[in-house]
């Protein structure tokens, strides 16, 4: 099983780096929504069949993989923008700190002390790396909806690392977490529309008005 | 006792006129003139008390404190201070800041006096009056300073009692300079040259004259009469300190006290008959030289 | 009741969606303020056993959830006459969120599960994001954009650091939960590795919601965007319920014996946010944003109090409840001086006393609350940390404390006073004057601050002692 | 005690009816001032029906603040403060009856007569307080209160500016006492103070004591910590000034001279600080009033000087203390005690009738004025009775408390030790500064009240009412009873200095009491020959000519303006003092033949306050506004990147 976890963990890394490097938004959205999809199995893969697995998977992936992608979707229809033009860091230099920074969450896994279980997988590794190339993309795109995205990645990073501990989420908690997370990006899908109502940009950039 | 106490207030009250008399004799003979009889400033006083009165109109009833308080002051310090041998009436702890302040006192008073005719002329002399003034005063302490602190005592009759003359033995060189510093303080104190012209009539160079310029008849006289004690009572400081003897006799040592400060009053004509008076703007460098010499008297005897 | 208390103000924001009426939907906040502050203080004056495992209240959390319900309930007041200037804006969503925020808060303060909590605070993050859009221009939008994405990033933080305490149960071979009291029974044995890293996450991710300098920087944009009373909320009871985050973590922490550690970081970023209030407040130009640094600066303030432990803790607690209030006193006034004077940038507003005699007067008197002189209540609180700092031998940094709270105190006076004193211009003039609705809600919070400097009632010494307890390496 | 209390309670709420009240009733304004002078009277009585000289009246009560105790004790120290403070806060209280009507001042009247109220009340507590936490409070009260009387015309931007820097120095100094409290909580385990002189020497004396030093000493304004003082007292109200400058600063006094009672063991050096401050503080700030030709900038600079003197005899006292000379020591005290009570006197007189002259005349600037005692006979005698007092010259009480320093410099003179022998300095430096204030007092009473009226609203105006001359004529009559009675008030004296440091069985005020007897005798004598003299000398001059003008030495035309100035009087000190004052001077340049209309004008700002602290704050805020416009330029990702830098920092930090 360790085996197929791992390659599922894999493609998400690499569509980690595919978002990092793309700046067509549509494509994003699609590669996390694909993401969400891959970590809707992991928990089945990972703890097998039970009422449990199957709600989580279920929710996860009605949730990440569908809702959320679908929201952002029509989000980016109706203000009509399609891609990341002018990047705060730009493309390569991005998708350099994120090779980075996977690579160095892969090492220092290594260094961290694990149950032996975990000693082989990739569950840890791939979650910090998850995590901060979320993160990396927060802190480098101007366009609200990649940084959305870039949110989006985050939480997944942290939900690959939740699997490992679905004992200790109830799964009310769990489902509540992930419905948290809908309103959550659905209240900025709002404030994305006003922005781009306001300013007929979506640039972060621009929103630079309010100093010290 | 009563003896002492009669001849103390016989000084006090006859005495002072007869050293401007001195003065203005002296500075006759080293003109090569005959000069006014000795007993001039008696008569003077005599013709003032009479005289009657011109009183400016802007001013009012300060102007007439300046005479009072000019008189009173010197009397009362009078009391204070020793002549010679002879202890001063009045005597305790702490007696020489009073002896210091009523001199300010009286400093008030003239200078708010000279102020309250509103001539700029008066204005002036009652300015450099009060600034001469603030540098004399530390030269004034610190001489009674290195005195309490050879005498080890608080009042003015210790501090001129009878430690002085082993004092010149143990401290001479001290005593030397605060004998210097004093005397600059009694010329300066008494408008003497080379700071001061009680002669002169040129308004913009007078310091005392001009503050007491537009007084007449009595007020002057109390002036002129506590100028001379003022003179007494300061030169008796010096007195004491370069005539340190006791006789045991009051009488005699009367004389002596009387004879010392005469011969300061020749000192002071002889001075005032050699000497020009200074450039006003070196008055308060010539001052505060004084003051380090009485603060080097100090740091010798607290060595 | 509990439940009660978390599940009754859903229903009115629900009601509030439905109800056509304006004028009534307004009247729902006093209300539901009032049941709340109703139900906590019975709950206060009965205390419940301490709970199962999702909800339930010791006196750490009564203590942050009395203080909430009191800002709330005059916030609450406040709100009728506020909504009704402000009728253009229309007031469905506005009071809709606002109960759903209390609902939030409330869950926040009793949850027992880690969980849970996150699921609160993070409710309270996407509640309060429309509060903050409330103006609806340029600058609200983007304090708003600001607020949401940096807050989530920062609970999502949080997130990470609870699984991190999970993994370290894990490790440690006991059952892995997140039920707060069975991991504070089992803390000894979780591994100190993850159990470090979890705490600093914890820290990160709450520190940015409580505002903590360098994660503050939302703070300003939000609170300098949002009208006056929502600053209120969110500067005291927003924190408040954050700081108690933190508190949770830290008493885990405690208890495995790594207490010391824990401290070191609180009283870290307390000092730094000390220092970067301090450099923001000098000659700050907009009112609003000054009293948003003023709150980083006290957020640092209790971070310390925290950090340097003993009496300092009691200080911390007591300096939570001065907080909140002085905070709530101050942001409703100068939401009235904001309305008569149409602005907020100090250069426009003059003569605050003159024209608005009652709120001028308390926004000062909050002014030097806020500073801590006495005899106002944030004088005990920060003159007990000081107390804790000097009893520890920093001596150090007592001097620092002091030096910053001085240099604070010169930046805020001079912006301060500069507005409430002289004589106001005419070009800044409006028709709005002070009402009774308007003026006695801070009032109220004014002299409970300053009762609270003068006299300290011995039930909320004891709930503070008790609660000092919970704080206290075993 | 209980009428002690109440009494403090009436003070404090004395003003808050007429807040109840329109803003021009009147009634307000007379239930305030009853109300204030009915809590001094029922304080007073509860001071005298409560107190001996001997004993102390302690009131203690549980408190729920944590550390606080509601710990009052009234001994001979407070006694010493709260006397002069009770008359002084009286005497301002019908004063400002007539001097701000509230008929006149609908404006701030009610808040003035609020926090004057309060005022009080703060400072009868700060005195008898015996609790750190109480004492905070009333402190604080007593700050706070005092700001906004000082911004009672906060219309003013002189006010406001004035207002906001006292502030500032306030709030400063009360957080190094929080310190200091904080301190000695921790060295003696509670906030009450323990008794004089029992509290051990430990790591943190030194440390308590630079910040008392600090904290104490910005209230009582020595340099160079005075910043606040001459704006404040120049902006305040008149009769505010008078309460301000007599008895608020010498709250500072007070703490420095209670927290210095409590040590067990004095280091030498505590004592050289003082004496070192106070001779700064005593020639500067006579030096600096000398400069000044505002009427009240003038005046508070003369606090300052007093504040000097204050100084170098605690300093004296200090040293007498930890060289085991108790002589030293309690003349030293006593001196420092007694000048605080005789500058609480004769300088709320001065800044009283200060006041009565600037009401009428509508000007602080002195050299406007002239004159002026044709128009305010009253006014003029009372100013001249404050001005001979705070020169320290016989007859008045001014002359009692400087002997006392001098007595006890010459007791340290005596002493064969050297460090000991050459706190003989405070002689001639106090001799220095009586004869700058002499030269000072000179200026000022001479160009406000004597010569000519320089200007038409010199010449009109009226004298004070016969309340604001009653309230003067009481301070004068108390300035006058110390110095021709000071042995009726020695044995006070003696029971603070036994207060301060339970010397053992050294009467050294009480040895002092037949100098005291003959200077009062002196005194008497001056008072009564001077009197007969002038008697004599009216007499004679009844037929005077009275009908000439002044000898202007030849010059014809002379007008009132060509009168000499302050500033001309004043010329050749500040020009010996120009290293530490660096005055301006603008214009005052004719050139050619026939020059065109010149002016000159010169002015001395605080070298401390306006060359050094204001830029440098300046310069700070300017580095703080660079900074953070670098630092939250409003870009999110760099916050983001703030929060990662910070994780990452915590965990190396947690790692280690």
């Amino acid at each position: 099983m360790i085996e197929l976890s791992n390659l599922i963990l894999l493609l998400v890394v690499l569509i980690n780096f595919y978002t990092l490097g793309t700046s067509r938004l549509v494509a994003c959205i699609r590669a996390v929504a694909i993401q969400g999809g891959l970590l809707a199995l992991l928990p089945l893969v990972a703890h097998g069949l039970s009422l449990h697995t199957l709600i989580l998977a279920f929710w996860a992936l009605l949730i990440k993989a569908i809702l959320i992608p679908t929201l952002l979707t029509r989000t980016i229809r109706e203000v009509r923008i399609h891609r990341e033009i002018e990047p705060l860091v730009g493309f390569v230099p991005t998708l350099a700190l994120g090779a980075l920074v996977t690579s160095g969450a892969f090492i220092f896994a290594n260094y961290l002390p694990l149950i032996a279980e975990h000693r082989g997988s990739l569950f840890i590794p791939t979650a910090l790396a998850t995590f901060f190339s979320g993160f990396l993309l927060l802190m480098t795109r101007r366009k609200a909806i990649t940084q959305v995205v870039g949110y989006l990645i985050l939480e997944n990073g942290i939900f690959i690392f939740g699997i490992l501990l679905s004992e200790a989420m109830p799964l009310m908690v769990e489902a509540g977490v992930l419905l948290d997370m809908l309103v959550g990006i659905f209240v900025m899908g709002i404030v994305i529309n006003q922005i781009s109502r306001e300013f007929s940009t979506m640039n972060t950039g621009r929103l630079s008005a309010l100093k010290e | 006792m009563l003896l002492q106490l009669l001849l103390h207030l016989l000084i006090v009250l006859l005495f002072p006129p007869l050293l401007l008399g001195v003065i203005t004799r002296t500075k006759a003979l080293f003109a090569g003139r005959k000069g006014p009889p000795l007993l001039q400033p008696y008569y003077d006083l005599h013709r003032l008390w009479q005289k009657g009165f011109v009183i400016s109109r802007t001013t009012t009833w300060v102007f007439r404190a300046g005479p009072i308080v000019g008189l009173t002051v010197p009397l009362l310090a009078a009391l204070l201070i020793p002549f010679g041998a002879i202890p001063a009436p009045f005597s305790f702890n702490g007696d020489l800041i009073l002896f210091v302040y009523l001199f300010a006192l009286a400093r008030f008073f003239t200078a708010s006096s000279a102020l309250d005719t509103g001539s700029s002329f008066e204005g002036m002399g009652a300015a450099r009056e009060v600034t001469f003034a603030c540098l004399v005063e530390p030269t004034l302490l610190f001489a009674l300073i290195v005195l309490v602190r050879l005498s080890g005592g608080f009042s003015l009759n210790q501090l001129l009692g009878k430690h002085l003359v082993t004092s010149w033995q143990s401290a001479g060189a001290s005593l030397l300079l605060l004998v210097i510093a004093l005397f600059v303080v009694l010329l300066v104190e008494n408008c003497r040259i080379p700071f001061d012209d009680p002669n002169t009539h040129l308004e913009l160079t007078m310091i005392h004259e001009v503050m007491v310029l537009d007084h007449s008849g009595p007020a002057f006289a109390m002036i002129l009469y506590g100028a001379s004690l003022k003179l007494l009572v300061l030169g008796a400081l010096l007195v004491r300190l370069l005539l340190p003897w006791d006789s045991g006799n009051p009488g005699v040592d009367a004389l002596i006290f009387m004879a010392g400060m005469l011969g300061i009053a020749v000192t002071i004509g002889v001075i005032e008959s050699v000497m020009a008076r200074l450039q006003l703007v070196r008055i308060p460098q010539l001052l505060i030289g004084t003051t380090m010499i009485s603060i080097f008297a100090l740091v010798l005897v607290l060595r | 009741m509990l439940l009660f208390l978390v599940l009754f103000p859903l229903l009115l924001g629900a009601l509030a969606f439905m109800l056509p009426s304006e004028r009534w939907r307004c009247w729902l906040l006093p209300l539901a303020g009032t049941l709340h502050l109703g139900g906590v203080t019975s709950i206060a004056c009965h205390p419940l056993p301490v709970g199962d495992l999702w909800l339930g209240l010791d006196p750490l959390s009564l203590l942050v959830l009395l203080v909430t319900s009191i800002l709330y309930f005059a916030c609450s007041i406040y709100a009728v006459s506020y909504l009704q200037l402000r009728s253009d804006r229309g007031t469905r969503t506005i009071v809709a969120c606002l109960l759903i925020f209390l609902s939030a808060m409330t869950l926040a303060t009793a949850a027992r599960h880690l969980g849970l909590l996150w699921m609160a605070v993070e409710a309270t993050t996407i509640a309060s994001a429309p509060l903050i859009y409330y103006n609806r221009n340029r600058l609200s939008i983007e304090a708003t954009w600001k607020y949401l994405l940096i807050c989530s990033v920062g609970i999502a933080l949080a997130l990470l650091g609870m699984l991190f305490l999970a993994y370290a149960a894990l490790l440690g071979g006991v059952e892995v939960t997140l039920q707060f009291d069975h991991l504070l029974a089992e803390s000894s044995f979780l591994s100190t590795a993850w159990l470090r890293a979890g705490f600093v996450f914890l820290l990160v991710g709450f520190g940015t919601k409580m505002g903590l300098a360098p994660l503050h920087s939302w703070k300003p944009d939000a609170y300098g965007e949002a009208p006056g009373m929502i600053g209120a909320l969110l500067a005291g009871g927003l924190t408040s319920v954050s700081f108690l985050a933190i508190l949770r973590a830290l008493q885990i922490m405690n208890a495995a014996g790594l207490g010391d550690l824990a401290r070191q970081q609180l009283l870290a970023l307390g000092v730094l946010s000390l220092l970067i209030a301090a450099i923001f407040m000098v000659r700050q130009n907009d009112v609003k944003r000054m009293l948003a640094y003023s709150s980083v600066e006290h957020m640092g303030i209790l971070a310390i109090g925290i950090g340097i432990g003993g009496i300092a803790t009691f200080g911390a607690l007591l300096h939570l409840v001065n907080n909140a209030l002085t905070k709530g006193c101050m942001f409703l006034s100068v939401g009235n001086i904001h309305r008569a004077f149409a602005s907020k940038k100090i250069t426009d507003i003059h003569g605050a006393m003159r024209r608005l005699p009652i709120s001028g007067t308390i926004f000062l008197a909050g002014f030097f609350a806020v500073t801590g002189s006495p005899p106002f209540g944030p004088f005990i609180s920060e003159f007990t940390i000081l107390r804790g700092i000097f009893a520890g031998g920093h001596f150090w940094l007592a001097g620092a404390f002091l030096l910053l709270l001085a240099i604070v105190f010169i930046g805020m006076g001079s912006t301060v006073l500069g507005m409430v004193q002289g004589t106001p211009d005419e070009s800044t003039d409006t028709a709005f004057k002070d009402t009774f609705l308007l003026v006695a809600p801070p009032l109220l919070l004014l002299l409970l601050v300053l009762l609270l400097g003068l006299y300290l009632p011995p039930p909320l010494r004891h709930l503070l002692e008790e609660a000092v307890v919970m704080l206290e390496v075993k | 005690m209980i009428f002690f209390l109440s009494g403090i309670a009436i003070m404090a709420i004395s003003g808050l009816p007429g807040l109840l009240m329109s803003s021009r009733d009147r009634r307000g304004q007379a239930t305030a001032e009853i109300l204030a002078l009915l809590g001094t009277i029922t304080t007073l009585i509860g001071l005298l029906s409560s107190t001996t000289l001997a004993g102390e009246t302690v009131l203690r009560a549980g408190w729920s603040i944590p550390g606080g105790e509601l710990l009052i004790r009234i001994d001979a120290i407070s006694l010493i403060f709260l006397f002069p403070f009770l008359l002084v806060f009286a005497m301002s209280v019908l004063f400002g009856k007539d001097y701000w009507p509230q008929a006149q001042h609908p404006e701030n009247s009610r808040k003035l007569r609020l926090f004057h109220g309060l005022i009080a009340a703060g400072m009868t507590l700060v005195f008898t307080a015996q609790n750190g936490i109480l004492f905070l409070f009333a402190w604080e009260v007593m700050a706070l209160a005092s700001f906004f009387l000082i911004t009672t015309e906060d219309d003013r931007q002189e006010a406001r500016r004035a207002g906001f820097i006292y502030l500032v120095a306030t709030h400063t100094g009360t957080l190094a006492l929080f310190a200091l409290f904080a301190l000695l909580d921790l060295s003696c385990g509670s906030f009450s103070l323990p008794a004089a002189g029992t509290l051990p020497a430990s790591a943190v004396t030194t440390a308590i004591f630079l910040l008392a030093l600090f904290g104490f000493g910005l209230k009582a304004g020595i340099m160079p910590l005075h910043i606040w003082l001459p704006g404040a007292h120049a902006a305040a109200p008149s009769h505010i000034s008078a309460l301000l400058s007599g008895i608020m600063i010498k709250t500072g006094i007070y703490g420095l001279v209670r927290i210095t009672s409590l040590f067990a063991t004095i280091p030498l050096w505590w004592g050289w600080v003082l004496i070192i401050l106070g001779v700064i503080t005593g020639i500067f700030g006579v030096a600096y009033a000398l400069a000044q030709h505002d009427l009240k900038r003038l005046l508070a600079y003369h606090s300052v000087e007093n504040i000097g003197i204050i100084t170098l005899g605690l300093g004296l006292a200090l040293l007498g203390r930890s060289a085991g000379l108790p002589e030293l020591a309690m003349l030293g005290l006593a001196g420092a005690l007694l000048h605080v009570v005789n500058h609480a006197l004769f300088k709320s007189l001065l800044f009283l009738s200060a006041g009565a002259v600037i009401h009428t005349t509508g000007t602080r600037e002195i050299d406007q004025m002239g004159g002026l005692i044709r128009s305010h006979p009253w006014t003029a005698a009372l100013f001249l009775g404050g001005a001979v007092a705070i020169c320290g010259l016989p007859p008045f009480n001014g002359f009692i408390s400087e002997w006392f320093i001098y007595q006890g410099s010459f007791r340290a003179l005596v002493d064969q030790r050297l460090t000991l022998s050459l706190a003989i300095l405070v002689a001639p430096v106090l001799a220095l500064i009586g004869g700058l204030a002499l030269a000072c007092f000179v200026k000022v009473f001479g160009i406000v009240f004597l010569g000519a009226p320089r200007t038409p609203a010199a010449a009109a105006g009226h004298d004070a009412t016969w309340l604001m001359r009653t309230a003067m004529l009481v301070l004068l009559a108390a300035c006058l009873s110390i110095g021709l009675l000071p042995w009726l008030f020695a044995p006070l004296l003696e029971a603070a200095t036994l207060a301060w440091a339970p010397l053992s069985g050294s009467g050294a005020i009480t040895a002092s009491m037949t100098s005291l007897v003959w200077i009062g005798i002196l005194g008497t004598t001056l008072i009564l020959f001077s009197g007969l003299l002038s008697w004599w000398l009216h007499r004679r001059s009844q037929q005077a000519d009275t009908e000439q003008s002044t000898w202007g030495c030849g010059y014809l035309w002379p007008t009132n303006r060509m009168q000499y100035t302050a500033s001309s009087f004043a010329a050749p000190l500040v020009k010996l003092f120009r290293f530490g004052l660096w005055s301006q001077e603008h214009g005052g340049k004719t050139y050619g033949l026939f020059p065109s209309r010149s002016s000159f004008t010169s002015h001395t700002p605080d070298s401390i306050l306006d060359r050094l602290l204001l830029p440098l704050l300046h310069v700070l805020a300017i580095a703080a506004t660079w900074l953070r416009t670098w630092l939250q330029n409003g870009v999110t990702s760099l916050y983001l990147l703030y929060v990662v830098l910070t994780l990452f920092a915590l965990l190396l930090l947690s790692g280690r």
